[in-house]
């Protein structure tokens, strides 16, 4: 078997290594806010979130998909100097990239970003960064906390999308089982903190498997959902939920699966030079779809609450086989209005 | 290439924190000059010259008859007008004076005698009395959002400003929402980014200085205050801070929250 | 005998609107007014019925030139009101903060507004294509006084980060170390700027009046203090500002307060008032840089201004240093704690980049105000400034009216005022039932 | 469906750098770029389906979604014909021959026109509409013995805004093709020809119509298409064969920024053009 045990106390060790050939994003408190960065030591990173079971507030797709991001450079007048080949590079100082410490349901929202930015026509930027980073998951035995529905989004075991799972089997041991090349380079290239696996700890892991599926529990049923969501198009229940939300946008940047973004030229003082940047766009703001000649083709608010879900709910499963959540539960966490995502798709369901 | 533009930058009653924040772009200054004429700005040099303006800047709110002449004049003389900061595009603090009694105030303040000694008219955001071209926002004006004014004004076109909420911005930064895990009332969710959510990223609460968002859900923001213990007096004042002239401050205010707070009486001209 | 008068409308590179009205008899002046025609704005009205908290910001909008003072003033003031006692590390940032304030103004004053004046230019701005390198260290001096008010306050002008007993949040160590790097910089940019103000010959003249400024007695103090008069030596508390000493008027052409002290004395605010007062107090190199210029002390011509104002660039500077170092060694702690307030009084004197700043408020037991009142230096020197002109006739008597002009708005500048902030308020007192 | 080939040597979401070769004024508010591809290699490969898009870059300025209106049997340059209604568009007008712009694409799903060999072709179009219109109309002119009947409907605001009025003359003329023109407004009285909103031509081509063997192609500002549909539907003409373009507003142009999605489709991957059956079907479309 590939797998191997790592104990805990090694994972720092394992951390520190790994920032000797990688770029390292690992979970960190930034003012009191548990999030995704870069750290130059294991003594940066925050066990604590990894394994008392918080979601940093910003999903990974922050590596892939950063809230402003340069997509290529240009001079004014000659056009492009500067592709986004040239730019990712940049980006991670010619580095490869770990990110350590990533949840199964946010493997699995990475995996639907990948999908997304992979078919049709491959977003190079996005897919640069992506195809340079390993990640490392740690698994959950169990609902991190109240917000989490990831059994009922069937996120919670993703069979690709990481490199490397790490199992806590017991108290001081994980489990380290890699999923691809990448994990499987990692598990070789660090032989001092990777030991060969023993039939006690085969067994252990299997109990915690059967444990974790014991755990976790579904809250609804998702089949049917994407016609459902489509039959309540004049529903009353989106009325509803608008009449509370702010539209803030805060839901959408904290998801894992949104990715709206726009774009906008940043020019130099001298005016000789630019760049195009990406940034965060979400479907919730008022000149979404707004054209010349003030055409706007989602004028409402509802329309604009009610786009969020057809999209994820309908328009995504019909075109990947996927639903655009995987049950993190942060929109609910950090919404200020307390619009509840379940609560929506419950009502919607009519199981509420 | 052309001549360079003219640019003017002239202030009315307001603190001259949007002037100042324009010479406090150090690093960008020499280009700027590099670029267009400063022909007006007197803040800054004498010898000014009152136009003709291909951009005139103005800051500050329009509190007396005499400046509603001179503003109209320059605005003869601009082919562009761009109001910046809160004062000119809202009124600034000093329009909090708009929503009470003028008359008592009056009397309050300087006593019967002294009644006529000073003109006191409403506070005018410099809309309300000429045509305004662009606004570029904040207390004081960002002076980046000035800068790429400047520059997109001369590739060709207007900058499109942000017109989504600071907690775009907030969130964007990975802050802690302070609104929702302190019970700290900010005004984010309203209020037009651009900032990069300055205030709550010191943990501060966002004082709603650029200005209500397209379509702001004051009824919903209101909602949620009160739910977290804020009184009728409490929003009011959290509401008009620098804003008492943006619209949907206005139409918030007195269309739907004099209802609950009675001592709310807007100034009529 | 020929009469003239200059009238000086927009005084320019000083903030906000005013106009000086000089009429000549001869080679006396026999009649001066300075007219701030500002709007005026209410700011102790707005202020009542505020809570005490938010009050911080709203008042900081009187001036932008001196926003961090209006704002330090009245988080003291207020903090005094409801009974908050900041800690130790609180007033070391505040301080700080406030240094960083004196070297952005100081430098932006010297550099950019008086300097062109004395090498003859309209402006900074004109002066570009003849002293490239001097106008780029002034940019880069100004930046870096405004990367430490960045730092602390949140933003060069009206700083965001505030609040009644500490600061909504610290910087980091390495913001300090990176911050410490570019004060020594600064700091050798300072000794630069002295030697080249030093060639430069200040205007004779002297009208010797009483000075205020804030004193400790152990410190050259900017945040808090007694005031103290010069001439008398008189020390007066800062809540007893307003009992037998000092008094505002109203006057018609002006939509800003006159003030005297001492039943109708004229006095002086500015930073050669705290070179005059407190220069036993200056770091050992800001010392130095008075023992450049030959200026006795103390000193009564409105001129050196500048010259003060340089060597509290040294001094400043010098703090600064030192109080980085310290927070570098021993980083800053978390200080958000919640305060019970009382209802209450407080009133604090500092001292603004041009001179002393009153705050005194009446807060209630909601932490409502009920009463405002704010001094600014400008309303303390209008006075000052007017009787400037009246002693100004021998300096331009034989001046053709350009240079004259030059010369009377140099004076006017010298005081750096901010028309605007003296044009807060005409009110001299309200309480409200 | 012709097969769309991406020419691009740089990563679809960076543009290849092209040059303006020729700029044509058609009216007071359009004009008509001629472009090329700098990258030989790309500019030989590029290779377009009618009523496809690309997206234009004006650096410094920003990118726009605009229709290619040249017919792709033309090789070595593409067409765009551009109207001046903001930012982008106000700059590229302002452009010279010789000068560098962005080219990403060609992207979407174009008109339908090899597939339906043989039948007869009704166009209608309205202001900018014709530009992507053109394109089709263009290539099935060219292969005119594999079509039946071409017929064509053009309406514009005002005489001044008709587009390429000389090529619009050489189509009147001609006797295998049935071309009506009208204009919404005359108020200066200069127009000869038919003044009224575009729905007024339908009478000079209903007796034409077979409905089971005609295809129509929309294209136009989206009030048109209610009426429009109207009237197609009273010749009889089923939904599946009537296709319009949908304009949204877009970012990316390849499915990823969500700018332009309606319902669950997006108009940038699976438009611009439509046909009026996966319309009916379509959560927020008309
Ligand atoms: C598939 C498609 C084909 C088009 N073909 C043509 C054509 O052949 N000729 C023509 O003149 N115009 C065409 N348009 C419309 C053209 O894209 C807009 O006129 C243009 O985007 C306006 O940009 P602006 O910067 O000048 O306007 P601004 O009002 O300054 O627009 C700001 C931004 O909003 C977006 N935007 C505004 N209006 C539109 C719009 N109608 N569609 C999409 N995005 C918009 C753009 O991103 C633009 O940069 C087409 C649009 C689409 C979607
Ligand atoms: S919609 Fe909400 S629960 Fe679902 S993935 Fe996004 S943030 Fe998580
Ligand atoms: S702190 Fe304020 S601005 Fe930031 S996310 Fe929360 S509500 Fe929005
Ligand atoms: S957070 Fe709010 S108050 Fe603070 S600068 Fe931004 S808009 Fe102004």
């Amino acid at each position: 078997m590939l797998s191997k045990i790592i104990s805990r106390q090694d994972l720092p060790k394992l951390i520190d290594a790994l920032t000797n050939d990688f770029l390292v994003i690992a979970p960190t408190y930034d003012k009191k806010v548990p999030t995704f960065s870069e750290v130059e030591s294991s003594s940066e990173v925050e066990f604590d979130i990894l394994f008392n079971e918080k979601l940093p507030m910003l999903p990974p797709k922050k590596v892939f998909l950063p809230a402003k991001q340069t997509v290529f450079k240009y001079n004014l007048i000659k056009g492009v100097t500067d592709s986004c080949d040239e730019i990712s590079d940049a980006v991670t100082h010619n580095k490869n990239v770990v990110i350590f410490g990533v949840s199964p349901c946010d493997v699995s929202g990475v995996g639907v970003l990948e999908r997304i930015f992979r078919d049709n026509y491959s977003d190079d930027v996005f897919l640069r960064l992506h195809d340079k980073t390993t990640i490392i998951s740690v698994n959950c035995l169990d609902h991190c906390y109240e917000n989490c529905f990831c059994e009922t989004m069937s996120s919670n075991d993703p069979k690709s999308g990481y490199d490397v799972m790490l199992t806590e089997i017991s108290k001081s041991k994980l489990i380290a089982v890699p999923n691809s090349d990448k994990g499987k380079k990692i598990l070789r290239d660090y032989p001092e903190l990777f030991s060969q696996i023993s039939e006690k700890d085969s067994e252990a892991y299997i109990d915690a498997l059967n444990l974790k599926n014991k755990n976790f529990k579904t809250e609804f049923l998702v089949e049917g959902l994407a016609s459902h969501v489509e039959d309540s198009f004049e529903s009353e229940i989106w009325k509803e939920f608008t009449e509370k939300c702010l539209f803030c946008g805060s839901c959408t940047f904290v998801c894992p699966t949104c990715y709206c973004y726009t774009v906008k030229e940043i020019v130099s003082v001298d005016l000789k030079d630019g760049e195009r940047q990406r940034e965060w766009d979400s479907c919730y703001f008022p000149e979404f779809a707004l054209v010349a000649g003030d055409h706007n083709f989602r004028e409402t608010k509802e329309q604009r609450f009610r786009y969020r879900y057809l999209h994820k709910f309908v328009d995504l499963p019909r075109r990947y086989n996927f639903e655009g959540c995987v049950g993190c539960g942060r929109c609910v966490t950090y919404c200020p209005a307390n619009i509840d995502v379940r609560d929506v798709l419950k009502k919607i369901i009519g199981v509420m | 290439m052309a001549s360079k533009p003219q640019i003017g930058i002239v202030g009315f009653t307001g603190c001259a924190g949007c002037q100042l924040s324009i010479l406090d772009l150090e690093n960008e200054l020499l280009d700027l000059l590099g670029l267009v004429d400063i022909i007006d700005f007197r803040m800054a040099m004498s010898g000014n010259k009152k136009g003709p303006y291909d951009i005139l800047f103005v800051e500050g709110s329009i509190v007396n008859k005499h400046q509603e002449e001179e503003l109209k004049e320059l605005r003869e003389k601009a082919k562009v007008l761009v109001a910046i900061g809160s004062c000119a595009s809202f009124g600034g603090p000093q329009a909090i004076r708009n929503y009470r009694d003028n008359k008592k105030t009056k009397i309050a303040q300087y006593g019967k005698d002294n009644i006529d000694k000073v003109e006191v008219i409403k506070v005018k955001p410099i809309n309300k009395v000429v045509k305004v071209d662009h606004y570029l926002l904040e207390c004081p004006v960002n002076k980046y959002e000035f800068l790429d004014f400047v520059k997109y004004y001369l590739v060709g076109g207007t900058p499109t400003l942000p017109n989504y909420p600071v907690c775009q911005q907030c969130k964007a930064k990975g802050n802690r929402c302070i609104f929702l895990e302190d019970g700290i009332m900010c005004m984010g969710p309203v209020i037009q980014a651009g900032c990069d959510a300055l205030c709550p990223s010191y943990g501060m609460p966002c004082d709603g200085c650029r200005g209500s968002t397209l379509e702001a859900a004051y009824d919903q923001q209101v909602q949620l205050m009160i739910e977290k213990g804020a009184s009728v007096e409490d929003i009011t004042r959290y509401i008009l801070k620098y804003n008492g002239e943006d619209k949907q401050v206005h139409e918030f205010l007195m269309e739907k929250w004099k209802e609950q707070d009675k001592k709310l009486v807007y100034q009529e001209d | 005998m020929t009469s003239k008068s200059y009238h000086i409308k927009h005084i320019c590179r000083v903030e906000g609107h005013g106009n000086l009205l000089v009429e000549m008899e001869g080679n006396e002046v026999n009649h001066a007014e300075m007219q701030i025609i500002e709007g005026a704005r209410f700011f102790e009205g707005i202020a009542v019925g505020r809570k005490y908290d938010e009050a911080i910001n709203i008042m900081s909008r009187i001036c932008a030139i001196c926003s961090t003072s209006h704002q330090l003033s009245a988080v003291g003031a207020l903090e005094r009101s409801v009974g908050i006692e900041p800690s130790k590390q609180v007033n070391d940032f505040r301080v700080l903060l406030d240094h960083g304030e004196n070297l952005q103004s100081h430098i932006l004053h010297v550099g950019m507004l008086a300097l062109p004046d004395f090498l003859g230019f309209d402006g900074v701005i004109q002066m570009v294509p003849k002293y490239p390198n001097e106008v780029k260290m002034v940019l880069s001096m100004k930046r870096t006084a405004n990367d430490l008010q960045t730092l602390i306050g949140g933003r060069e002008i009206h700083p965001v980060n505030i609040k009644p007993g500490g600061f909504g949040a610290y910087p980091t160590t390495n913001q300090l170390k990176e911050m410490k790097e570019k004060l020594v910089v600064f700091k050798q940019n300072t000794q630069a700027f002295a030697d080249l103000l030093a060639t430069l010959k200040m205007p004779e003249f002297e009208n010797k009046t009483e000075q205020v400024a804030v004193y400790d007695g152990k410190s050259y103090p900017f945040t808090k203090g007694d005031h103290k008069c010069l001439l008398s030596g008189k020390i007066v508390k800062p809540e007893d500002y307003k009992k037998n000493f000092i008094k505002e008027e109203v006057r018609g052409y002006s939509s800003a307060k006159f003030s005297t002290i001492n039943d109708g004395e004229i006095y002086y605010v500015s930073p050669l008032a705290r070179v005059n007062i407190n220069y036993k107090f200056l770091t050992d190199d800001a010392k130095k840089v008075l023992a450049q210029f030959d200026m006795k002390l103390p000193n009564f011509n409105p001129f050196n201004n500048n010259v003060a104002r340089v060597i509290e660039l040294m001094h400043c500077v010098d703090e600064a240093i030192e109080i980085t170092d310290k927070y570098i060694e021993k980083p800053p702690k978390d200080d958000n704690k919640e305060f019970k307030i009382k209802a209450g009084t407080g009133s604090l004197a500092t001292e603004a980049p041009r001179g002393l700043l009153n705050h005194s408020y009446d807060v209630d037991k909601n932490g409502i105000i009920k009463r405002a009142d704010v001094i600014t230096p400008t309303a303390h020197n209008l006075n000052k400034i007017e009787d400037d002109a009246k002693k100004f006739g021998s300096l331009i008597a034989d001046k053709t009216d350009e240079e004259a002009e030059l010369l009377l708005n140099m004076l006017v500048r010298s005081y750096d005022p901010c028309i605007s902030c003296s044009a807060h308020a005409i009110r001299i007192d309200l309480r409200r039932k | 469906m012709r097969n769309a080939a991406i020419a691009h040597n740089v990563g679809v979401c960076t543009p290849n750098n092209a040059k303006i070769i020729k700029i044509t004024e058609l009216t007071h508010n359009t004009k008509l770029f001629e472009i090329q591809l700098e990258d030989e290699h790309s500019n030989n490969f590029f290779d377009y389906s009618p009523g496809q898009f690309v997206l234009i870059t004006v650096f410094g300025v920003g990118e726009i979604p605009i229709g290619l209106t040249s017919t792709p049997i033309k090789r070595g340059s593409f067409e765009l014909g551009i109207r001046k209604v903001g930012n982008v568009t106000n700059k590229i007008h302002q452009m010279n021959v010789g000068d560098i712009v962005g080219i990403r694409g060609p992207f979407g799903k174009g008109f339908p026109i090899e597939e339906n060999k043989h039948k007869d072709l009704l166009y209608v179009c309205g202001g900018t509409g014709y530009f992507p219109i053109r394109s089709t109309f263009l290539y099935a002119i060219a292969r005119r013995e594999d079509y039946g009947k071409i017929m064509f409907l053009y309406g514009d605001r005002c005489p001044t805004d008709v587009l390429f009025p000389d090529e619009n003359d050489d189509y009147k003329k001609r006797e295998d093709i049935l071309f009506h023109q009208s204009v919404d407004r005359d108020d200066d009285k200069c127009w000869e020809g038919n003044v009224g909103v575009v729905t007024t031509l339908f009478p000079n081509i209903a007796k034409e119509i077979d409905p089971v063997n005609t295809v129509v192609f929309v294209a136009g500002p989206a009030i048109m298409y209610r009426y429009v549909i109207i009237e197609l539907e009273k010749l009889g003409i089923k939904n599946e064969n009537i296709y319009l373009s949908l304009e949204r507003k877009m970012k990316c142009g390849i499915g990823k920024c969500c700018h332009c999605g309606i319902g669950d489709k997006f108009a940038c991957l699976d438009g611009p053009v439509f046909s009026l059956d996966q319309i009916r079907g379509l959560l927020e479309a008309l």
